[in-house]
């Protein structure tokens, strides 16, 4: 499923070295691509994903900025309508509030407020989620807000190969693209490609094919549901595994042809549940023909309504662990 | 350059200004007699600034504007018919009728928009800056904003950013004694927004907002400035609006003596009587007149062109991949 | 359906009115209460919803702010924590991106982070909604957003009655609540109790039964609805329309209760579909008992996924109307 | 007040800041070792400005804090086992485990929270001053926050509101010379921060923020003017930053030569120094061995109590009504 046609070299790299790498190649591709960020030069990033790149690309092109992240995707948006290629680098998904304005109100609608006169060709990357004790106002999985936004691309790779794939067919797009990264990916490993192939942007991986249940995951969840649909193969439940990995567009023919096949449907979402995404996949599957295919009620497993909280246990009770989801799948598949 | 000795100068300036005035008012009269849609924020009585401003730009150059923004537009040099037909919902608006007022903008002119959102264009304008100093180019920004933009964060963030980084900038503010109707006094602590530049290390300056030879004074020499990579000024230009803020405004917050003594300033009337000397009756008068008739002609082209159209909005919110 | 018991008195206001009702009530019982927002003082709102109210609490209380969303909003949560029952106007629902960090970061958050130490009894009130021209940056319909974040409450009124009863609720209630009142709406008249009744917060209002489909609508869709609902039964179609009045907490059994009788749902609102809260309402229905009692699939209709347009027919077209719901709702009953 | 001539005094500020600079280092090591979770943001080296400034408070009084929070919420009165309890994510934490470091309080001490959210408790602080002024109360409100912070629109709009207003507010800049990497001297064209007072029309003044008695002279002024009804101070403080940001940083735009000279500013040992008139080498021992044992206590009760229950999560979301 993914576009990646002729990947001649393929290497193991972290998901960061992946974001690293295609942030790298951009820029050698493209002079008007260019970073901007809090401690994205020296400090290399704050979960190190922009590393030496200020010394490959210098101060200019690697640009810190003080602390105002509305004044940078600002400047961002601006240097976007000026003919340059921003990419900016929130620290914390969270912090994007600070930022909603330029994101939503500017960025997203000037093509169509303008009536296509311009164009905002940037990207905003940010990583979110849950997972290293940093508690409330670091830790939100926020994707729905942005895939809620017309004229916003939003992007959640879940793979080192999609971090970077995604990324630079990201860069590549005249649309604001927003990429969510997820902390707790940043040290995964993957095998990727080493030259700058694209991951268009609007297509659903099927990361496994089962034919009991199909399971929708985003960002951490997809390893998470990967693993569980091993222990679930253990049980004789056989799961498919699907990334829809651009929100906005929305591959959700690749889903609803899914659920057509297994009729049932296990949605999965680090982000509290109510007017997570996930609500959108229910949403498009019972609205689309596989409705008369199911043979379960759609379910749902998230994260509770609750801000993240800091003591590791609770931490975990917040979002769903692997165990979470081969009990919910296998219930679903067991009682219906 | 001295606007009011220069002949030429003289005429474009009381042009510009004349085109602003009549442009807006034809607006004003559309709108009460129920032919255009939405709201308008009119700039009467301010158009010594864009008129001034602009004078001392060049073609590359780029501006950010504001919800009061028909004066930037003009002043930038964009087309009158293109503008009324935005307002009037036509397709052939430089919106496409999508944007109207708020949003009216000619891009080809340099013109990065105007914006509903108080200060927005501020960090874009930095932006902007930042863009043509990557590319070590020689253009430089105007962003046109309100004295109600100096308190928003988005002002604060973005002016620092043009600070630090000596972009080309000039930051505006068209200081109309209000935002909304919230006067400058209640809203701020210091006399004059221009101290504010002070913060970021910044020059700022104050001038008269109804003499455009003042604001373009300041502004030329903000623009040399910012060419020669001294990075931005803060230009305070101290004016006054005499419509409502919007539709809405019942004129609560001010008083009727107020709104009479600044329309004894007439910016237009004050230039009139200083060129005096320079143009002759005819020359002012050739001025106003064809102000008037290109607001004519535009109304006339704008309203026989064709409703923006329906039915293709989803596919305008995307731009095209052009790679 | 509502809470509004004794009503003894009821009289004909516009729902700015019952809004302008509501605030002075509470603020003559509580002088705890206070306003404040851009141009709510002498100006009376840029809806000229707060109207006179300076006249009869005086500046102090009713309190014109520079314009800084971020500032306001900020200073209304640390004015509820040092113990006042601050109520928030911003002016278009538009600019709460300005704020979000301290209406999701701070307000939502403080009572769960801090352990239940302090709590943020604030309230947030902000017109949304398309329909006056005011093109992209001032026509948002933003409910989703809100109701996707655990700590806040969110109301949208859709009559007078409710404008008032349920703000006065929000601001009895000691959690920052979100009050999305509806530009269309400030005009709209009906009949208001005269006395200080609260309307309870997470009560569905049935706003009609019918047997043949139920729809559910919110803010200015809720009148529409209940037009549509008359055509319908001209047609023999027979709805019930049904108003959930607030988001959060949502009272999802009588959804639930109605869909399981009618068997169809069509769910309206005026946001645009992708990732909007009636997305969330869809994966309850599927989610519940009454995924056995469907008939036909769940049925959105929403605004188109585009930012609003200024030209009147534009703006039109992008939203639903009397006639889409019509037409959605006999095509949901005729062919299933 | 002279912290270094009253006995009281002196013994009060040296406690505070060994307290604070030890258990700060048991939270460094109990990291190291792996036994707590998530970030720290440490104040080592940074302790003479809480002590000073919360010296000039009253019960009552608010403070709004930070991520690096321990030192304001130790100095406010906090009590250590519970500050302990929460770092351990116990049930008995102040914030019963859910808030960590970045959100720890005590709100019976006044403290609104630290906060996560760069420049988030400065809005914060003048809504609390707006209550106390609304109230026709005495208090005070300190909003502590650092360097960075000012360029964060949110510092830009809550300091305007305070001064517009006149609330009873003492911002207080730790200018510990660095946001993260990000050196003063990049991310402002100022000198000084408190120059950035003059933009509100309120009073700024820069203080050594290594000395104790620097700070509380210039906190205790401002909060005379904020309790008089003169309205807000803003008050820089420049000290340093001993670790790194947190525990990512590997301290890159930094030299050791830097961090160095800062060590031996040590503002615990120069205060030392400074009250060798007043307290005898038994009385600082004294304090210093108080500061450990307190430490050590808190440490044991807090690991001896029972980790935070997961169990009631979704309850502990919304305040119940009460009404
Ligand atoms: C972020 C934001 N807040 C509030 C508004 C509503 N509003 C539009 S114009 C205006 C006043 C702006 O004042 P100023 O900047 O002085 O410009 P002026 O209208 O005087 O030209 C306000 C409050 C807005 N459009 N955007
Ligand atoms: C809005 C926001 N942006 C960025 C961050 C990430 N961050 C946390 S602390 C920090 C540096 C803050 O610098 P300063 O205000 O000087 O305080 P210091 O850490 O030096 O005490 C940054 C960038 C954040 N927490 N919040
Ligand atoms: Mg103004
Ligand atoms: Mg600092």
């Amino acid at each position: 499923m993914t576009a990646v046609l002729d990947a001649t070299n393929t290497r193991t790299l972290t998901y960061a070295e992946a974001v690293r790498e295609a942030l790298g190649q951009a820029m050698e591709a493209d002079e008007r691509v260019f970073l901007l960020g809090e401690d994205v030069g020296t400090y290399g990033g704050a979960f190190g994903v922009t590393g030496d790149l200020v010394h490959r690309f210098g101060e200019e092109r690697v640009r810190d900025t003080p602390i105002s992240e509305l004044g940078i995707v600002g400047a961002a948006v601006g240097a976007a309508l000026a003919g340059m290629r921003p990419i900016v680098e929130i620290q914390f998904s969270d912090f994007t509030a600070q930022a909603m304005d330029q994101i939503v109100n500017q960025a997203a609608k000037i093509h169509f407020m303008l009536g296509g006169a311009a164009t905002v060709p940037m990207v905003l990357r940010t990583p979110g989620g849950s997972g290293t004790g940093a508690a409330a106002q670091h830790s939100q999985s926020l994707e729905a807000w942005f895939a809620h936004v017309p004229g916003l691309k939003v992007v959640m790779p879940a793979t080192p190969a999609d971090a970077k794939g995604l990324l630079l067919a990201a860069i590549d797009d005249p649309n604001p693209v927003i990429v969510l990264e997820h902390k707790l990916l940043y040290k995964q490993s993957g095998p990727v490609p080493d030259g700058a192939e694209r991951v268009r942007l609007g297509e659903t991986a099927v990361r496994r094919t089962g034919g009991d249940v199909t399971i929708v995951a985003t960002g951490v969840m997809v390893s998470r549901a990967l693993e569980a649909a091993e222990t679930l193969a253990s049980q004789g439940i056989q799961a498919s595994v699907l990334d829809p990995r651009t929100l906005r567009p929305l591959d959700d023919q690749t889903i609803v042809d899914s659920v057509t096949a297994t009729g049932r449907a296990l949605l999965v979402q680090e982000a509290p549940k109510t007017g997570g995404f996930m609500a959108e996949i229910a949403a498009r599957i019972v609205e689309s023909s596989a409705f008369g295919h199911l043979r379960a009620p759609v379910a749902r497993l998230c994260g509770l309504d609750v801000p993240i909280p800091y003591a590791p246990q609770l931490e975990r009770a917040a979002v769903p662990q692997v165990e979470d989801i081969v009990r919910e799948a296998s219930e679903l598949v067991n009682r219906w | 350059m001295d606007l009011t000795k220069d002949a030429a100068a003289a005429r474009e300036t009381l042009r510009t200004m004349w085109t602003i005035r009549r442009f807006e008012e034809a607006v004003d009269d559309l709108f009460a007699r129920g032919l255009m849609h939405g709201t308008m924020h009119l700039s009467i009585g301010q158009e010594a600034v864009p008129a001034g401003a602009c004078l001392a730009l060049r073609e590359g150059d780029y501006i950010t504007s504001t919800h009061r923004g028909h004066g930037h537009c003009i002043a930038r040099g964009a087309e009158l018919d293109a503008m009324m037909a935005e307002l009037l919902a036509k397709e052939t608006g430089y919106c496409r009728g999508r944007g109207g007022s708020m949003h009216i903008a000619d891009v080809a002119t340099g013109n990065l928009g105007a914006n509903g959102i108080v200060a927005g264009g501020v960090p874009i304008a930095a932006g902007a800056g930042l863009a043509v100093k990557l590319r070590g180019g020689e253009q430089v920004v105007v962003s046109f904003f309100g004295d109600g933009a100096v308190n928003e964060g988005a002002w604060h963030e973005g002016v620092n950013l043009a600070a630090i980084w000596d972009l080309p900038v000039v930051f505006v503010c068209e200081n109309n004694h209000y935002g909304m109707s919230m006067s400058v006094g209640r809203a701020f602590k210091v006399q004059r927004l221009a101290e504010r530049a002070a913060a970021y290390g910044i020059p700022g300056v104050t001038v008269d907002g109804n003499d455009p030879q003042a604001v373009h004074d300041a502004v030329s020499d903000a623009v040399h400035r910012a060419r020669a990579g001294q990075g931005p000024t803060l230009v305070e230009a101290v004016t006054y609006r005499w419509k409502g803020h919007s539709k809405s405004d019942k004129n609560l917050y001010r008083t009727r003596e107020e709104i009479e003594s600044w329309r004894e300033q007439d910016p237009i009337a004050r230039f009139e009587r200083a060129v005096a000397g320079t143009l002759s009756e005819v020359d002012i008068a050739a001025c106003r007149d064809e102000a008037r008739d290109r607001v004519r002609e535009a109304i006339r082209t704008a309203s026989a062109a064709p409703d923006a159209r329906a039915d293709s909005l989803t596919d305008a919110v995307y731009a095209g991949s052009d790679r």
